[in-house]
Parts: C-alpha cells; structure tokens; sequence
C-alpha cells in the first residue's frame, strides 16, 4: 500500500564522489520490491525527488538509498545527518518482475545513479540462485561505488568514460565483448546509454528503467510520461507505470 | 463546526477540493485516504479525442512554485465518461468535469457528451485553452472569446457551469462579468500563469513546451487579489484556488470572497494535503472567530 | 571575463544594477560599499510633486515574494534633482531615473525637468502607475496610453527611455512593440504583479492600500517569460528584473534575452546582493561555457 | 558603520510564555546603543524581522535580544538553538539620546514586547547616576519578565490587562497614581499603549520608539514611515529616523 511516513536516516555516508548512501527505517522495508523508487521531500522545495530503492534489510527493517548531488534537492540531502526524518511517500512504481520470470542468468547493466536499483536486483536474483554479471558505468574512477558489493553477486565490469578506472568507454563497449549466455538483460542508467543497450542488445529479452522530471510520482499529474514503441501517440507514466519497463515497450529519447 | 456549503449543483459537506489535473481522476489518491472525506473532487480536464499532451520534460520547479506544461493529455471525454468516472460513483462526494478544448466546437462536443454521465454533479470550463481557430489566443484572456464558449457551453450542458478564469488578463472583473453576463453559474478562479525557466547547462527552456502554467503558493497574492476583485463586483460564487497549502490558506481565500477552494499543487508535495486541511479547517476558523464557512465567506472585504 | 554592456546611453562595466524602488537613491547601501562596483543605478521614482505616499503597512511577506505598495514616495522632480542626486556624482556609476506620474502630463514634465540633471543618463519610464484621468486604468496595460506617453516623454526628454514594462497584461509583446514603435531605447521588465495578503486576525488586507505590487523570487518565472516573449518578437535592448537573488538568476535572465539586470527585493535581503552577484557571475559565466557576458545574451532560444 | 554579520548564539533561553531571550557574539556589541534595532535574516523567509537590543555586555562582546512568538518568523527564531548563527543587519536606527539629556529622573514605560529595548536604555541611565522608575504592561502574568532585573535599576511597578500579575489594567493606571518628579519618559510598546502614554504625558518631555512592517530595515524602500505631527504630509522612516521619535514629533495611529 502506497502511503507517506517520516523515516528516520540511521546511517549517512559519503561513498564516492558527490555520491551518498542512506539507510532509513521502515517498517515497509520488506515489501519494496527492486525497481521501484521512493518519493523525497526536501523542506524548501516544491517538488519531492524520486530516488531507487538500492538496497533492503528486512530483519532490520531498513531500507537504502544512494544518490548523486546533482541540483539543490540533493544537495539539502547529502547535508542530512543520521537522527533527521525525511518525510517520504513509499514504495511508488512497478519493479522488476523477476518472481514471473524463467531467469538462469541474467545480466545487470548500470550507469551512473542507475547502478543503485541494480544491486538491490542482483540481491535477490542471487538469493533466487540466479547468475548475475554486472556490467557498470562511471564517469571516472572517483564515481565508482559498489564494485565489491556486486563482485559478492558475480562478475562485475566496471567502464569508466575517462578510463581512469577499469575499461575506457561505455558499458556497451564491455557488453560486446562479454561471451556469455543470458536469459534477461536488466538495465538503469540514463537515456542515451540505455539507448546504446537496448540496441546493443535487441534481440535479447530485457527491461529497462527510466527517468523523468516528476509532480506527484504518484500517476496523478501526467508529467512523467514515456511514448509507447508500438503506438507513439500513446504514453505510460513512469512513476506508475514503471519506472520498470519492458525493453521493447518504450520509446527512448 | 458547520463546514457545509451550498452552492449552483453541489452540496459540498466541506468547502476543500482537489484542483483538475492535479488529482487524475481520484483511482491514486484514493489509495492513501477515502475520498469521503473531500467535499468535492475536480477531475483532469476533458477534451472531445484522446490526447497525447506535450512532450517531456513538462514539469519544473521554481520558487515556491512549479511550471506545467501537461498539454492537456486525457483519454477523450467519452472514455472518461465509461472508464473513468463511474470510479467515483461509490463515493458520497460530487464529481465536477473539467472541460476543455480548442475551438467553440469542441467544448460544447465535450460539454454536451458529458450530459450522459450520471457521475458528475457540475462542470468546470476551463477557457485558458489556446483556441487553435483564432490563431491561439486563450479564450480566456479575450472577454468577448469567453463569453462566447460560456454561451455555448451553457446552452450545451444540463449541468452548472462554473466558468475556470485565468489570471494572465490586466482585468479580472471585465473577464468575470463577461460570462456570468452569459449566464457562467459560478466562477472558478485562479488558472496557472504563464511562466518559463531555463536551463543554464542545456541553453533552453527546461520545459520542453518551452512555457508552463506557474502555480503553488506563490501564486497565492496573485489569486486573493483577483478573487477580492471579483467578490467586490459580482455577487456570484467563487471556486478559489492558487497555491493553497493549509487551513489558515483556506480561511485567507474564504476572507477574499472564495464559498469554496481547491487545492492542486499541494497535492504533489503531501498526498494528505486535503484531508489534513479539511481536519485543522474547524479549528483554524475557531481560532479567528468564526463559527462556519459561511461565516468567513467574504468577510476580508473593507468597506470604507 | 568581459562584464561590460553597451546599451543606449548607458556603457556599464557590468550588467548588474538595483532595481527602482529599492535602493532610495543610494546613500543607504553606500554605506555597505563602494557603488562604483555596480553596472548602473536606477533610482526611486520621481514625480513632478513631492509625495507622501500609501498609508502604512506598505509591505508584506508572502511565500518567496513580498507585496509592495510605497505609493510612489518621492520628494518631487525637483528636490531629487537638487538634493539627492548629487549624491550619486563621484561615483563612476551611472545613474537611470525612474520617472512616474498620473496624467501624461505629468510624465512629460518630469522628463522634461530631469534634462537639466547632469547626474542621469538615461530614463525608466514606470508605466505601471494608474492614470487619474482614464479612471486609474493603468498607462502599462493599454497599449494606446502606453505609446502616447512614450511617445511624449521621448520628444521631451535628452536622455535615451527604457520603458519599464507591467506584467499584469495578456499579451507582453503586445505591449512591448507598442512603446518600441514610438522610440522607446530599450525596454525594463518587468515591474510588479498586482498582489494581495488578508491578515486573519484583521479580516483585512495587510497592505493599507489592500493590494501591493508581487516582487521577489515568486515572480521570476514570469519575467523569464515575458523577456523571452518579448526577445523573439523584437530586437530591442532589454534591462531584465523579477526575483534576481544570485549570479545564476542573472544567466537564466541573460538567456532569456535580457542585456542587463536589476536587482529588487534581493537587496533586502542581503544589502551586499548586487556586490556579491557581480562578484561571482564570471565564474557562474565560465561555469557554463559562457566567455563573457554579451556571449550569454539571448543564448536560451531554441530555434526550430 | 552599519553592517551584515553573521552572528553566533551563545545563548538561548525561554524566560515567559512565548518569550525568549537570545545572546550573540559581536565585536560590535559595545557600539550598539539603546533603542536601537537590529534586522535578522529567517531562513526561508523573504524580509528580516526587526528585534530590539536589550541588553550588551561590553567586556563579552554580546548582546541580547528578547522577543515574542508572534508569526512564523518569530516562532523560527525561538527553535535556534546555542551555537547556531544568525544573519543579522546591525546597528539599526537612532537611539534614546541620552547623551545629550539633562536627566535625573526618568520614567520607563514598556509594553510587552517594548519592554526590552528599555532594560538596556534603564542599564546606561542607572551607569549615568540617573534615578531610574520603571512601568512595564504584560497580558497576564506568565507574559511578565526581566522583573528582577528592572527592580535593580530602581523602582518597578507591573500592570497585567487580565490582573494575574501586579495591578490589573494599562500602564497608564499605574502612572496616574505614580507622585514621582520625571525629567524625561521613554516608551515603547504597541501603538495603542503608545497613544494613551503620550497623552496622558502630554506635558511632560519624553521619547518613543515605533513599529511598523518593515522591507530594508536600513531606510531605502519607505515602507515603515510615520507621519509627523506638525505636518502630517511629510513623514520619517522608522527604521532609520527612527524607531525612537521625540513624543511629539510624530503622528501615532
Ligand atoms: C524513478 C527515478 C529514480 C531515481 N533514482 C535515483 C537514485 O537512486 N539516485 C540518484 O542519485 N538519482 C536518482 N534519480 C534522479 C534524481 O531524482 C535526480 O537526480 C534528482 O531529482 C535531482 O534533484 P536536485 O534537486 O538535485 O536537482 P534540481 O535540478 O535542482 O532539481 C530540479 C527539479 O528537477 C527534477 N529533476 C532533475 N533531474 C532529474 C532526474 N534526472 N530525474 C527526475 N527528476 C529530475 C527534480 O526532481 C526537481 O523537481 C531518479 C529519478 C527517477 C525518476
Ligand atoms: C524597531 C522594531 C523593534 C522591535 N523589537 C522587538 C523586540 O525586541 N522583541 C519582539 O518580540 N518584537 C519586536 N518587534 C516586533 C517584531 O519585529 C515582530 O514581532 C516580528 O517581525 C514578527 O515576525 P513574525 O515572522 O513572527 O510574524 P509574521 O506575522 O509571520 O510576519 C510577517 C511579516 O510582518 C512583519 N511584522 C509582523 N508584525 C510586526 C511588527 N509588530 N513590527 C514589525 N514587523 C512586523 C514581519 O517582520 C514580517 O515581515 C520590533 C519591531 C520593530 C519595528
Ligand atoms: C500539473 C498540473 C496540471 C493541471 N491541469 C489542469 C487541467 O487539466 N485543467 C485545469 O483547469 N487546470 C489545471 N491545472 C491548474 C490547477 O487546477 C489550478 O488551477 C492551479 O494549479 C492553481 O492552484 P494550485 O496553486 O493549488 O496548484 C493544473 C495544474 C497543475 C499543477
Ligand atoms: C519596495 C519596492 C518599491 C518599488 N518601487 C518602484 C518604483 O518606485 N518604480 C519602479 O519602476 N519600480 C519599483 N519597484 C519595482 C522594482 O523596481 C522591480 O521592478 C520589481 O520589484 C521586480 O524585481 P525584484 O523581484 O528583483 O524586486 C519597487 C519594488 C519594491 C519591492
Ligand atoms: S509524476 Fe505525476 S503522473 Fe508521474
Ligand atoms: S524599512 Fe525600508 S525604509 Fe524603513
């Protein structure tokens, strides 16, 4: 059930450049499922900020967010301390559908503030007994986060665009050369790269998840809407709707 | 505290509505509260097709406010009407249609589909529509293109007719007399002003419709005074809405002459905008001595 | 980086000036710092008599905004010249009078008064005042009144005219071209939005003059559209204002089209506003890829 | 000089209902003088809330202020805490001049939240050997403060408008029965206060300070004007002629 509580930060840490993770209680935290988003108030601000669910603990009842400054909403939250509420409305969205899915392998494809979704996924494909590779893109070496974290899921890539840390490129660049089997591909990040992966990689089976400058983040307000690949004269919501789609049914860009 | 109001088709048992376009058509927030407890609710608006709306980015934000350019997307006022209304139907709370359109045609199309529908209690025209025929100038920003869709519509339809104005005009009194002189059954006031922010990375509008409608509490000065105007000229009901967050926001409009509110943006920010409103209204009117909503209604006005 | 602008009239080694009304005309913020940092002044407005003003309050805090309304206090035309504008002199600043008035008249014999002033060097001329003889409709909402005093305080004056312009119209461009196509230099947008705050425990509007004039930055998605609007229409010279509180602000309005700023409400806030912006704008400039300011003028069109 | 600082709270303290009494460091403290104000920046809020000095401790280098939850401002202002800073204009306005007077008795009449600019005024008469009787208005006797600290500057008589606390009534039923010789009175308080003190005084000599809704603070808007009283077309500016007017010189109400 969707709904809106302040939520304790019990944990506040830089992780990397400008990058921030934060672990809040919740007594929800057991039924956030991976893919879906959480919808941030920030006191000040009209607009609340759509941040991924990166990680859950359901025996501690907590849940955790990691973001990038990128404007003045996220930096207001990169200057909140352990002990602050944050007033949030959660879980909003769809995840990904990995319970329907015949999954032996699958492939995890993440770009800068899109990593985060993708380890809270490859937690419970493991937990499934799923083979999970990821393959993940940072702007240089200072952004990258999580590469352990991922390595304890399986083979990770890390692709750096200045090369300053692993391979110099895209993730597409590794994909290419990766030569393994995969049933689904699972993908976050920002458009042109999830542009590059969906083509890179149309004849697997995958889902992506998409952005959008959101009002409600609740399927109210209409704002955040993606055309569909079959019929472009119709839309879905991206708060509602997704962010979580299926590769194929969106249009990108 | 008596929260009742009475006004042309609608017995509202308290004055607080969502705003159209800022609450769907009730399915989403009816998972966080029971809409019984709304005294009215105001449905997205409705045009005679299907709608894609504009393109994306069509929300930013700006100082206590945000821009909006949704483009009117909606599925058409005939699948409102089969699939999205009788959602409301359960609810001991009137429905009113936002109609909407862009030539004379295509509002009174709307307005005269809408007289099938047994869910519905008013209608809310919304003439800050660019009319497409008269090369885009807003209906509501031209008194004589106004009265006209007013006319129409109101011939068109079986329900009342609370006549949406927007605020984009020098003269708000000449907007409001020209159609409550077409027979407009209430007014509903204020609409978004035209607002625009750029993108200093991307060198252009954030929006990509380039312009978006300004609304939320920063608003709020720009509709007291209009509704103050009015209230002062016309003696005819007024819906106020324009950046209204809290109880105290509510009364402010009831004081300017407003017999009812809406509330749009705050929805956005705390899905629970109107229930809790709707909860410290009976409080907050004590507080500043007033014993109903009618009491304060209009109760602002100085007359020397 | 290269600040300096060349409009008519006024070179500035920066685009940063105050706004009219909210820097008296300047003893007060010399005491804070050295003028000779600011691109221009605009001074409060001048009228032919001394005036006392609106009763008080005069002022009100609203969400990212306050409400005005000083009723245009000044000690007349000629006082200004004597008394107070020798004031500005040593600095290397240039100074723009605001020129206001009820009747044509009037207008034209402030202008006319202000060619003996050796300390101006250039005119805002402050449409937004009601006219007494057209029954207070305002000279900046109507076209036709709004290019007759143009038109007259351009014949009268030596000094080149920025028209300052209101947003309480429909249409801007409208309005815009009207005063340009009778010699307007350049144009000042844009001036307040006609606002109103009820205090609850008064049951009365706060200002004493019920409304007030909407500065601050609630207002800034409106100027940023209005100077586009305007920008596309016409290639005219602009001084951008509305909510302008930090050195980002001044981009987003250079963008938009304007060629100079003026900072208002902000200098309450911070006395060193204007400092402070002019300080950090060649870092905010380079920042976003901008190699001096004339770069960034215009640059947030997108042409299709 | 007049100037914008930011300021640290090395004090913070509830000292009557809704009232409290906050101190700062400010190397200028020993140049602020009595009556005068200072302009504090609330976060969030657009225009500065002016607040009277009510006290300075030279040798600290602090001084402070007392003020009364009144509106949102207020209210914020009373949940700082010690340590954090605030952004203060300061020094504001003119002064009770009493350099320039010849004084051996002066009255202090002081309405709520008027009360404290007098204490600081009541400390430098009492230096200046100045024989100090005080009348202070509160609303009821949990609104009453700085009791003690006015009895050690002489003579202190409270009146409460619900008579929970010393006589019940206005200031000014005290001073009617008060048979003490004055030189000069100095007021301040709500203008209502201000108009029955002024006209029961009528014949005698003294000063008071003004309110108004305030944008600069510094004297550049003209929003806080008074009229005069000997031509009540012309008026002064509150925050910079004043907020202390000789009792005569202007039009109240
Ligand atoms: C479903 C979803 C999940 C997301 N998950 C994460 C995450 O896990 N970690 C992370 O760092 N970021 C995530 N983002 C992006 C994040 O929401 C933006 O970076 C953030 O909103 C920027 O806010 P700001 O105040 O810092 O920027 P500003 O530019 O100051 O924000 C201004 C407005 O634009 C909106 N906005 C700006 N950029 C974006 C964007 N990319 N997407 C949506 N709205 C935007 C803001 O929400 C705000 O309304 C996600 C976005 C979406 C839609
Ligand atoms: C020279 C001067 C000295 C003052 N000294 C003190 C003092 O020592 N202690 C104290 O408690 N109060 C003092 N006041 C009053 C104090 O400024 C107001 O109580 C305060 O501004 C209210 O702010 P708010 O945000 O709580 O109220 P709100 O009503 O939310 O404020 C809204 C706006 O109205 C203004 N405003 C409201 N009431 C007043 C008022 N009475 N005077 C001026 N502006 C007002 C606010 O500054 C703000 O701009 C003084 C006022 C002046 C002019
Ligand atoms: C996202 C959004 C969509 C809106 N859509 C409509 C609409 O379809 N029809 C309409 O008449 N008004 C629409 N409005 C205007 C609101 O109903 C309301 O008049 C305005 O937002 C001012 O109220 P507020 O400040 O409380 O939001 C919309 C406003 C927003 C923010
Ligand atoms: C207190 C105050 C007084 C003003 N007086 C004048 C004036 O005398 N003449 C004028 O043309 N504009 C006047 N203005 C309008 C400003 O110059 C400016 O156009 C407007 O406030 C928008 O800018 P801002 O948001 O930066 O304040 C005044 C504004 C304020 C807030
Ligand atoms: S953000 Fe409102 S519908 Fe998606
Ligand atoms: S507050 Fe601006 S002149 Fe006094």
């Amino acid at each position: 059930m969707i709904t809106k509580k302040r939520l304790e930060i019990i944990s506040h840490l830089q992780i990397a450049e400008a990058t921030f993770e934060v672990t809040v209680k919740s007594d929800f935290a057991a039924e956030l499922k991976p893919g879906q988003f959480v919808h941030i108030l920030v006191p000040g601000h009209m607009l609340r900020r759509p941040i991924s669910i990166a990680n859950v603990d359901r025996e501690q009842k907590t849940f955790t967010m990691i973001f990038k400054i990128f404007g003045e909403g996220t930096k207001k939250l990169s200057e909140c301390r352990s002990g602050d509420y944050l007033d949030i409305i959660l879980p909003c969205g769809s995840h990904y559908p990995i319970e329907e899915l015949e999954l032996e392998h699958a492939l995890l494809v993440g770009g800068g503030i899109g990593v985060p979704p993708l380890y809270y996924l490859g937690q419970q494909l493991k937990e499934k007994g799923v083979k999970v590779t990821s393959v993940l893109g940072f702007q240089g070496k200072s952004h990258v986060f999580y590469e352990e974290k991922f390595q304890q899921l399986g083979d990770t890539y890390i692709a750096t665009n200045d090369g300053t840390y692993g391979k110099k490129g895209f993730v597409t660049d590794i994909i290419k050369e990766l030569d393994q089997p995969m049933d689904y591909y699972f993908s976050c990040g920002p458009t042109p790269m999830l542009q590059a992966v969906t083509t890179l990689l149309a004849n697997e089976k995958g889902y992506i998840s998409l952005e959008e400058r959101m009002g409600c983040g609740v399927g109210t307000c209409y704002a955040c809407v993606v055309p569909l690949k079959n019929d472009p004269t119709k839309n879905k919501k991206i708060c509602k709707d997704g962010p979580v789609f299926y590769a194929n049914e969106v249009l990108l860009g | 505290m008596n929260l009742a109001v009475q006004l042309p088709g609608l017995t509202l048992k308290n004055p607080v509505m969502p705003a159209s376009g800022c609450f769907g058509f009730g399915k989403e927030y009816s998972e966080f509260y029971d809409l019984n407890t709304l005294g009215a609710i105001i449905v997205k608006a409705a045009t005679g097709e299907a709608r894609y709306g504009n393109p994306t980015p069509r929300v930013a934000e700006t100082s206590s406010g945000m821009l909006n350019a949704i483009g009117l997307q909606n599925p058409g006022v005939e699948k409102i009407i089969t699939d999205e209304l009788p959602f409301l139907r359960p609810f001991d709370t009137p429905v009113i249609a936002n109609v909407a359109g862009s030539t004379v045609e295509e509002y009174v199309h709307v307005a005269t589909t809408l007289n099938k529908s047994q869910d519905i209690a008013a209608l809310e025209l919304n003439i800050s529509c660019p009319n497409v025929k008269e090369g885009g100038v807003q209906f509501g920003t031209n008194p004589e293109l106004a009265k006209e869709v007013t006319y129409k519509v109101k011939e068109a339809s079986n329900f009342p007719v609370y006549v949406k104005l927007s605020p984009n005009v020098s003269n708000i009194t000449t907007m409001a007399k020209a159609v409550v002189d077409v027979g407009a059954d209430g007014l509903s006031m204020i609409n978004t002003l035209t607002g625009m922010q750029i993108n200093l990375k991307k060198r252009a509008p954030i929006i990509a419709n380039k312009t978006g409608g300004l609304s939320g509490p920063a608003i709020k000065p720009i509709a007291i005074r209009m509704i103050y105007e009015v209230r002062q000229a016309l003696d005819v009901p007024i819906i106020g809405m324009g950046g209204i967050t809290t109880a105290e926001d509510v009364v402010e409009f009831l004081l300017a002459g407003a017999n009812a509110v809406a509330v749009g943006t705050a929805n956005f920010q705390n899905p629970y905008a109107c229930p809790e409103i709707i909860e410290q209204l009976p409080q907050v009117l004590s507080e500043y001595g007033f014993s109903s909503v009618a009491d304060a209604i209009g109760k602002g006005h100085v007359h020397e």
